[in-house]
This record gives structure tokens, C-alpha cells and sequence, in this order.
């Protein structure tokens, strides 16, 4: 019943296509990352009007499954670029590239997680620490960077981390809009024979061979942050 | 002879923190023990009380013989509701109200109802003044307070024993003397106490014997008068000396 | 070095239990049937392949719907526990044995006949090549090839996919270029037909009809019929399948003859594909040559 | 296509979208218990057992794990001679959520458990309650404090995470919006995914308000 053979065989098949679902994810929260940091300057400086904006799109985002949100987006761009044209910008909803629509899904997607993240980093952050570093005649902004968002950005580590690995995972469903990456691969060798409980024996090896990659990845990168701040941790 | 340890030995990492330690308490004796930070006094406390477990040693305390380095979980228990003990930090429920920190012992330590443990526990906070707050959190106050509560959580249990672990050293100046207070009233009502401490102030006062304690060892032991005033050993002479300013 | 070694002993576990619970997975256990006359056949169907197959209060509607109720009035033996779910899902569940039968209009591929067992035709499906009116045309698969048109994304577990792919093995001088996508209704692929951000895409009639009354719709052209496809129950390997199987075989001549497959083929797929010229010639040919 | 009817349509779904939550909650916080205590042990092999137990669960995409427990799990039983073939879907979209999230929700206990302040466990004891009594009475009512911002994150990612069950075949909201949208050869596609993200959105407003009160509750129990 369990071919191993079609198992060994579709595996290069799948694994050839892992870099689509990985650079997807960088790139989605890279993006995801830099809209964080708007939202999280809008948020904490409380910008009026932009403040309830994106407190309502973080709202919004994280109360809604990401393959709905993927469907909005999918079926509501176009229809969004046609009504502009309709208003007389010259747009063209043709021919838009599905891995762009897939970029902004999950970069919308991230960003309203990562933000989350960042602010409860941020507020981590002891703020008497700032406090001294003005105090010593830092200017604010360089207070900023140099003193508390190191310090920000190790307190980070950990949840962005998570934060990755769900959206590594959450890309196996994007198949659904016409992108070949790992689930889709393993779909796709299937169909042939309908065989499918050996590509999704390969596609999860690979998604947890990705996982427990960047998992550890990502603890180095923590170590080599806490030691860079440790002394300062220790006399807190 | 309520409590007799002999010999009680202690190593962490190497480096022994308690060198064979005899120690008899008499019924209604209130003990201070002085000496620097990192001698061991703690431990000691610690100890008796087994929330760590020494390496020899043997405690008889009342008509139980306690092996220390191996004691069954029945003596543990037994020997921890025969003793309460008042902590540095207060360690007041963070979960639990003013009232219901006092209470928790009583139903689950003495399985007594809990109608008659909550009178008890409202009878414990009038006494310390507290009875307006029997509803607060921790967190909702102050210092001193919490650590007033400590003692009247300790001593609802009519324990046997009390152990203080240096209860002032956390306390902002200004509500150190309200503690104090609590504390020598419970001595002069014959409670028998154990108080590890650096207010030499009450170990003057209050104490009918202080030993003084260094790098695992007693030093020197006796009445206030003795170890303050006429120290034998060079060690508390110079220990005294460094804090002189506090008596 | 600890942790490397560390590291490779865990990937062995973990490679282990996967492949221990996945055997376990597989170990198909066709229990000796209970002493009771009536068997329980699992049948499982896509929720997602109207007007073939779709969830109709926990059973499954439409052609295949029908269709099964009518052999399960007729077979005695045999009753139908019957499940819609996603079609990658029901094959999982077909080759882990918890599904004996699937059910849709599931067409010919040689690794698809050596992993289950296959009925005779139950079906005939038309063949159609959908463009914009008034943009390019394509009347073959051929013309797909040569004119260089694009071919809307397929569903990769629809039986089309398979299809074309078949083509392009067995014309490497006309091939096609076929794109992948995930569950996806006639409704959306279509739309992209007519709204130009592909120039054609391929569908039986049945499933090209009810968008052809849509306000998209009415934006396409659909071509003659470009061919007969014959679809298949496919069934889990056991013995007691093998015994289901030549019940069923018997009973879908039965169905053929007496005109019932053409009546059903009428109500639920618009048009009686048996009246086809060349129906019964191509119906229930041997698909491997 | 009329919204009243989309809206009927999609919260014929929510039952099953509710109990899936409730149910799979319940059990993977019951099992990330489990392994919590499993790592928590002063065992090497306990500890080990769990580390490898979080890197398989946290590694397989929630879509697997529900294939996984639908068609896996019944052949498992099989080994051991019990057939639960009959079991409804419900009962293995349940299964499968319940062992997707007790990962996360083990690492949230952990790492909870870890930072109460260990003197609140010495008090405990000293009052003379035996270790049981202060574990549940003391410790746990407060790790579970420190980790509700964690496990409100971890609700909200369930409610989100019910919409996979359409792959084995559960009727949820999310079913019942792709049904319709189907119904309909997918003309109306982009209206019901919005309405169905705006009652998802309802459902975790409501959640965060539940958990809002919660923390307003113990506002004073600041562990």
C-alpha cells in the first residue's frame, strides 16, 4: 500500500520547490516587518486618526483565518484595481501575478502579528533605561536606538521567531491561489496516481526539517544578542 | 528541650556552607541569630524547615527524631506544621487576599473548616491592625504591611517554632519599627522564635540568646550583653565594629 | 560534536515514529466481515465538484449522488456510508483504506489504475474548450499548443490535470504549458477566462453550463465537443472490494443498458452524452491503448 | 445574491466552528499540561521524550496534523484491535487541533510555570500544606495568570485555525462559505469571504473581551 518507492522519488520533486514556500516567507515577513515598524510608530506615538486606523486593521487581521484573508485579497484586488480604472486610474487588473497577491496576503498578515510583537517587546523594555541614557545627555532618538531597541530587539527574538515558523507553515495553504511550493508540489506529484499519503510524508519531513532549521537559527541568534547586552542586564 | 540539632552539615557547589552545627532551643526562647550575609544563617533556617535538604545531621525536635539528610515526607510534613516560618521577601500568596493568605493554612494544612479557619484569620489581621484590608491583594500594600501579614499567616498556626528569615531586611526603614512591634509582642507572649536578622536593635532587646554566626561555624553564643558588649572572639568584635552605627 | 550527534540521533527517532505511525496508517486490516448479509461500504466524493458530486446533508448530491442511491436500492448486500470532504482528502482516505470507494468523474491514468482498483465506465464526460468571445479561439488541444494560448490554472486533483498531462507526454511536439492551483471552482477559473487573464480553459460541458447563464458567462464562447472522456469508480485494493467490484460492474451494465446512466447523465449534466455520436464506441473502451 | 441569506448560510457553520474550539482548547490544554510536566521533570528521558513530542507538533502544518488524525489515528487503533472508523469527523477535527496546539500551549505553561517566584511554593509549604495542595492552590492558579496573554494569542490562533477542518470533510463556517460560493459557480466569492472574515472577526473581538474581563478581575494579582 505505502509505496516507498514513489515516496523516495517524489522527494527531491518536493524538496526542489522548498525554496518557493521559504523565500515566500521571508520576503512576506521582511515586508511584514517594515509595515511593524510604521504600525508600531503610528501606535505608540499616537498618531490621531492613523492611531484607530491601525489598531482596527491589527484588530482585523488577527481576527481572521489567513486563508480567508488570502481569498479577500485574491478575489479583491482586481475587482479593487477594476473600480479604480472605472474612477479614471489607469490600472491593469489582468494579468496580476498570483505571488504577488500571495506577498501582500501574508506580508498584510505579518505585519499585524509582528507588530503585536514588537509593542509587547517594546513595553518589556525597562524604561528607566531611557531614562538613563537621556539622562547621560543621549539625544532621545539615539537613546533610542542605541540603548532600548537593542535590548528590544532581544526581548523579540523568541516570538518573531514563532511568528516564522506559523507563517512557514500557514504558506501550505497557498496552494489554493495557484503557487507550486511544498503542499502544491506534493498535490501536484499526487494527482498523477492519486497517491497522496507519500508526497505528505515528504512535505512533512521538509516542513520539519525548515522548522526545527530556523528554530535554531533563530535560538543562536538570541544567544549572540543576550551576550551583546548581558552586562547591562546583569547590573539591572 | 523543644529542638536539638546536631552536627548539620551543608555543601553547595563545593563550598560548605554549614560545618557542623549544634543548636538546642529551649521551649519559649527566642533566639537571634546575627552575622555577615553568605555565613549560612539562612541556610540554617532553611534547613530546619527543610526546603533544602542538609547533607548529615539530626534534629529532634519535640518527641520526633529526624533523620535531616534523609527525612520521610510524612516527618517533613509533620515537622512544617509544628513550625511556621516568615520570609525575607514576605512571600505573601500573590493570589490569594489579605484574609485568604492567612486562612490557606489553617484548611490545608490544619483541615480545619473553613468557617472557623476564616474567623481565626479575621481574628489574626485585628490584631495587627490590618482587618480593613482583609479583602486586598499583595499587591494593593505596603511593605510592611504584607510583612505583618507574613507574621500573623505564621503564627495563626500556633506553631511550635517560629523561623524569621531576616523579615526587616526588605522593609523600607520608616516600616521596619511597625514589625518589630509585631515581633516583640509575640516574644512577650512566650512564643518560642528562631529570628535570623540584622537589626541589632531587637536582638539587644528582644533576644534572650544571640549566637553569632560566620562562614558556617558558630562563633560565639550567649545573652545580648555578652556577645555585644563583651565579645571573646575577634571575628564578632570586628563584625560588630563594621556595623557599629546600627547600635 | 555532542549536539550534532545529539541532533542526528533525534532526526532518526523522529524520521521513525513518522514512518511507525504512517505504516500503522497503512497496515489495511480488511477484517473478515461480520456475520450479518449486509456489508457497509464507505464511499467518500469531493465536496467541491458540482454538479458531479457535492455535501448534501451528509450525503453526497448530484450525478454521482444519484447515481449511488440507484445501485444501493438495487444491490442488497450493500450498504453506502456515504461522506463528502476536499479531494486530496478522499484519496487519502481511499489509500488508507478508510474509504473503499470514491466517487466522481474520475478519468483514466495508468498510476492511477495500478494503485486502486477501477469499475467499468460510469460515465461520459464532454470535453470543452472555453475562450472570450470575440478573443482567440481553440477547437483542439492541438491549437492550444500551436497557437501558443494560455491554459487556465487546473486544479491539481482534478481529474483535467492528469489529462493534460497525459497529452503532453503522448504529444511532446504540441505540448502544453499546465499550471497547478489548489481547490477552485469552474466559476473563478472561468472568470479569469473572461476577464482576458488567460486565453482558454478546458472543462467538461457540465461544469461550463451553469456559468454560461452568469454575467461572466455570457462573456465566453465554448467550443464543439473536443472528445468522450469515460470516468471510473475507483476503489481501495481488498477482497472485499474485489467481490464489491464485480457487483458493481454488473450493476452499471445494467444501468447503461436500461438507459438509467443516460436519464441521470440528461438531468444533472445538461445534455445526454450517450446519444453522442460515437458514444458506445467509446464508451467503457480499454483506456490503455 | 441577498447578504441575509450569506450570513444564515455561513453561521449554520458556527456550531461546529464553536465546539471545535471549545473541545480542542480543553484538550490540548490538557495534554500541553502533560508534557509541561513531562519537561519540567528532573528526567533526562522525560525531558527528551517532550522536546521531541514539541518538535514534531510544532513542525507539521495544523493541515497535516488534521489528515494525520483523521486517517492515521483509526489505522493506529486498529493495531491495538479497537476500531474507531465510526467515530464522527467532529470527534477527529477535535483530535487533530487538540494535538496541533497542545505544543504551543505546553511551551506557554512552561514557560509560565518557570518564572513563578519559586518562594510562593516555600510559603506554601511552610503554612503545612502537602506539595499537591500547594501545587494546585498556589502555583498553578498563577502560572496560569502569567500565561493568559500567551493563551489568549493561542485561542485566537484556534479560532482561525477551525477553518482547516474543510479538509476532512467538517461542515464549519468556512465549509459552509466555500459550499455557497460553489452553489453559485463562484460569482459571489469575494462578498461571503468578507462577511466570513467579519463574523470570525466578531467571534475574536468577543474572545478578547471575555479575556479583557479576566485580567480586569485580577488586576490586583500582579504575579
Amino acid at each position: 500500500m505505502f509505496d516507498f518507492r514513489f515516496a523516495i522519488n517524489s522527494f527531491p520533486k518536493i524538496l526542489s520547490v522548498a525554496p518557493t514556500t521559504i523565500v515566500l516567507s521571508i520576503i512576506a515577513t521582511l515586508i511584514g516587518l517594515i509595515l511593524a515598524i510604521l504600525i508600531v510608530i503610528i501606535r505608540e506615538r499616537k498618531i490621531k486618526v492613523l492611531d484607530s486606523i491601525a489598531a482596527i486593521y491589527v484588530s482585523f487581521i488577527r481576527g481572521t483565518p489567513i486563508i480567508v484573508q488570502l481569498y479577500v485579497v485574491y478575489y479583491g484586488l482586481p475587482q479593487l484595481l477594476v473600480a479604480l480604472r472605472g474612477m479614471g486610474i489607469n490600472t491593469n487588473s489582468n494579468g496580476l501575478p498570483v505571488i504577488l497577491i500571495a506577498i501582500l496576503a501574508y506580508s498584510f498578515n505579518a505585519s499585524a502579528n509582528i507588530s503585536e510583537s514588537i509593542r509587547s517587546a517594546y513595553h518589556s523594555v525597562d524604561y528607566q533605561q531611557y531614562e538613563a541614557a537621556v539622562s547621560v545627555g543621549m539625544k532621545p532618538t539615539r537613546a533610542m536606538t542605541r540603548i532600548v531597541v537593542p535590548q528590544l530587539i532581544t526581548n523579540l527574538i523568541p516570538n518573531f521567531s514563532n511568528l516564522f515558523l506559523d507563517l512557514i507553515k500557514d504558506t501550505a495553504i497557498v496552494y489554493n491561489i495557484g503557487i507550486v511550493e511544498i503542499m502544491a508540489k506534493a498535490n501536484i506529484m499526487s494527482s498523477l496516481g492519486f497517491k497522496y499519503i507519500e508526497t505528505y510524508l515528504d512535505a512533512l519531513i521538509i516542513y520539519v526539517f525548515i522548522c526545527w532549521f530556523f528554530a535554531k537559527l533563530f535560538q543562536i541568534f538570541e544567544i549572540i544578542a543576550r551576550k551583546r547586552i548581558s552586562h547591562t542586564q546583569e547590573f539591572v | 528541650m523543644l529542638l536539638d540539632i546536631k552536627n548539620i552539615k551543608k555543601t553547595l557547589k563545593n563550598n560548605h556552607v554549614l560545618k557542623g552545627i549544634d543548636l538546642s532551643i529551649e521551649k519559649g526562647e527566642v533566639v537571634a541569630i546575627i552575622g555577615p550575609s553568605g555565613s549560612g544563617k539562612t541556610t540554617l533556617l532553611r534547613n530546619i524547615n527543610f526546603l533544602e535538604t542538609a547533607d548529615s545531621g539530626m534534629m529532634k525536635f519535640r518527641d520526633q527524631q529526624i533523620d535531616m539528610a534523609k527525612p520521610s515526607k510524612e516527618k517533613i510534613l509533620w515537622t512544617r506544621r509544628h513550625m511556621a516560618m516568615v520570609f525575607q521577601n514576605y512571600n505573601l500568596f500573590k493570589n490569594k487576599t489579605a484574609l485568604e493568605n492567612i486562612s490557606e493554612g489553617l484548611i490545608f494544612g490544619q483541615n480545619m473548616e473553613k468557617k472557623t479557619a476564616e474567623s481565626l484569620a479575621e481574628a489574626a489581621l485585628n490584631q495587627v491592625g490590618l482587618i480593613d484590608k482583609k479583602d486586598f491583594y499583595p499587591s494593593q500594600l505596603s511593605g510592611g504591611q504584607q510583612q505583618r501579614i507574613g507574621i500573623a499567616r505564621a503564627t495563626v498556626l500556633n506553631p511550635d517554632i517560629v523561623l524569621f528569615d531576616e523579615p526587616t531586611s526588605a522593609l523600607d526603614p520608616e516600616l521596619v519599627g511597625t514589625v518589630l512591634r509585631d515581633m516583640k509582642q509575640l516574644a512577650e507572649k512566650g512564643q518560642t522564635m528562631i529570628v535570623v536578622t540584622h537589626q541589632m536593635s531587637f536582638a539587644r532587646n528582644v533576644a534572650d540568646r544571640v549566637i553569632f554566626f560566620a562562614d558556617g561555624e558558630i562563633i560565639e553564643q550567649g545573652n545580648a550583653e555578652e556577645v555585644f558588649d563583651h565579645p571573646q572572639n575577634d571575628r564578632t568584635r570586628k563584625f560588630l565594629s563594621a556595623i557599629a552605627e546600627d547600635y | 560534536m555532542k549536539s550534532k550527534k545529539r541532533i542526528i540521533v533525534y532526526g532518526v527517532i523522529a524520521i521513525a515514529v513518522i514512518i511507525l505511525i504512517l505504516t500503522g496508517a497503512l497496515h489495511n486490516s480488511s477484517k473478515a466481515n461480520s456475520n450479518s448479509s449486509v456489508t457497509t461500504i464507505s464511499v467518500a466524493g469531493p465536496d467541491n465538484n458540482r454538479p458531479y458530486t457535492y455535501p448534501d446533508n451528509g450525503k453526497i448530491g448530484g450525478y454521482y449522488g444519484a447515481l449511488l442511491g440507484r445501485i444501493d436500492q438495487d444491490l442488497k448486500q450493500y450498504k453506502f456510508k456515504q461522506t463528502t470532504t476536499a479531494q486530496n482528502s478522499v484519496f487519502v482516505g481511499l489509500q488508507s483504506g478508510k474509504y473503499d470507494l470514491a466517487v466522481s468523474n474520475w478519468w483514466y491514468s495508468k498510476d492511477r489504475f495500478n494503485t486502486y482498483l477501477h469499475s467499468t465506465s460510469n460515465g461520459l464526460d464532454d470535453l470543452r474548450l472555453i475562450t472570450k468571445k470575440g478573443g482567440k479561439t481553440a477547437n483542439s488541444l492541438k491549437d492550444i499548443a500551436t497557437k501558443k494560448l494560455t491554459l487556465a490554472p487546473i486544479s491539481t486533483d482534478d481529474a483535467r490535470y492528469a489529462f493534460i498531462q497525459d497529452y503532453n507526454k503522448k504529444n511532446p511536439k504540441y505540448k502544453i504549458n499546465l499550471k497547478g492551483i489548489g481547490d477552485q471552482s469552474a466559476g473563478d477559473a472561468l472568470k479569469q477566462v473572461s476577464n482576458g487573464q488567460y486565453d482558454v480553459a478546458i472543462y467538461p460541458y457540465a461544469a461550463y453550463k451553469p456559468v454560461s447563464s452568469t454575467s461572466e458567462g455570457t462573456k465566453l464562447r465554448v467550443s464543439k465537443s473536443i472528445g468522450l472522456e469515460n470516468s471510473y469508480f475507483l476503489l481501495n485494493k481488498s477482497d472485499k472490494n474485489e467481490k464489491l467490484l464485480k457487483a458493481l460492474n454488473k450493476e452499471l451494465k445494467k444501468l447503461k443498458d436500461n438507459g438509467y446512466l443516460g436519464k441521470i447523465t440528461k438531468k444533472y449534466l445538461y445534455e445526454n452524452t450517450f446519444e453522442f455520436p460515437g458514444a458506445n464506441s467509446t464508451f467503457n473502451t480499454d483506456p490503455t491503448k | 445574491m441577498k447578504l441575509s441569506r450569506i450570513i444564515t448560510t455561513l453561521l449554520s457553520g458556527l456550531p461546529v466552528t464553536l465546539t471545535l474550539l471549545v473541545f480542542s482548547f480543553i484538550f490540548a490544554a490538557a495534554i500541553g499540561l502533560g508534557i509541561a510536566w513531562l519537561s519540567l521533570r528532573n528526567s533526562a528521558v522525560c525531558y527528551n521524550i517532550s522536546r521531541l513530542y514539541l518538535g514534531l507538533v510544532r513542525g507539521t502544518p495544523p493541515l497535516l496534523m488534521l489528515l494525520l488524525a483523521y486517517y492515521g489515528l483509526p489505522k493506529l487503533f486498529l493495531l491495538v484491535g479497537i476500531n474507531i472508523n465510526d467515530w464522527s469527523k467532529l470527534l477527529f477535527g477535535i483530535v487533530g487541533l487538540s494535538v496541533g496546539w497542545s505544543g504551543y500551549l505546553s511551551e506557554a505553561f512552561r514557560s509560565a510555570y518557570l518564572s513563578v517566584d519559586q518562594g510562593q511554593y516555600e510559603a506554601a509549604l511552610v503554612v503545612g500544606m502537602n506539595p499537591s495542595d500547594a501545587f494546585w492552590r498556589i502555583i498553578m492558579p498563577q502560572t496560569v495568570l502569567i500565561a493568559l496573554p500567551n493563551i489568549e494569542n493561542l485561542v485566537i490562533g484556534l479560532v482561525k485555525a477551525t477553518s482547516l477542518v474543510y479538509v476532512i470533510g467538517l461542515v464549519d463556517m468556512y465549509s459552509s462559505a466555500t459550499d455557497l460560493s460553489n452553489q453559485n459557480q463562484g460569482v459571489y466569492q469575494l462578498e461571503i469571504f468578507v462577511v466570513l472574515a467579519l463574523i470570525y472577526w466578531m467571534i475574536v473581538l468577543a474572545i478578547e473581551w471575555v479575556f479583557r474581563s479576566i485580567k480586569k478581575e485580577y488586576q490586583y494579582v500582579t504575579v
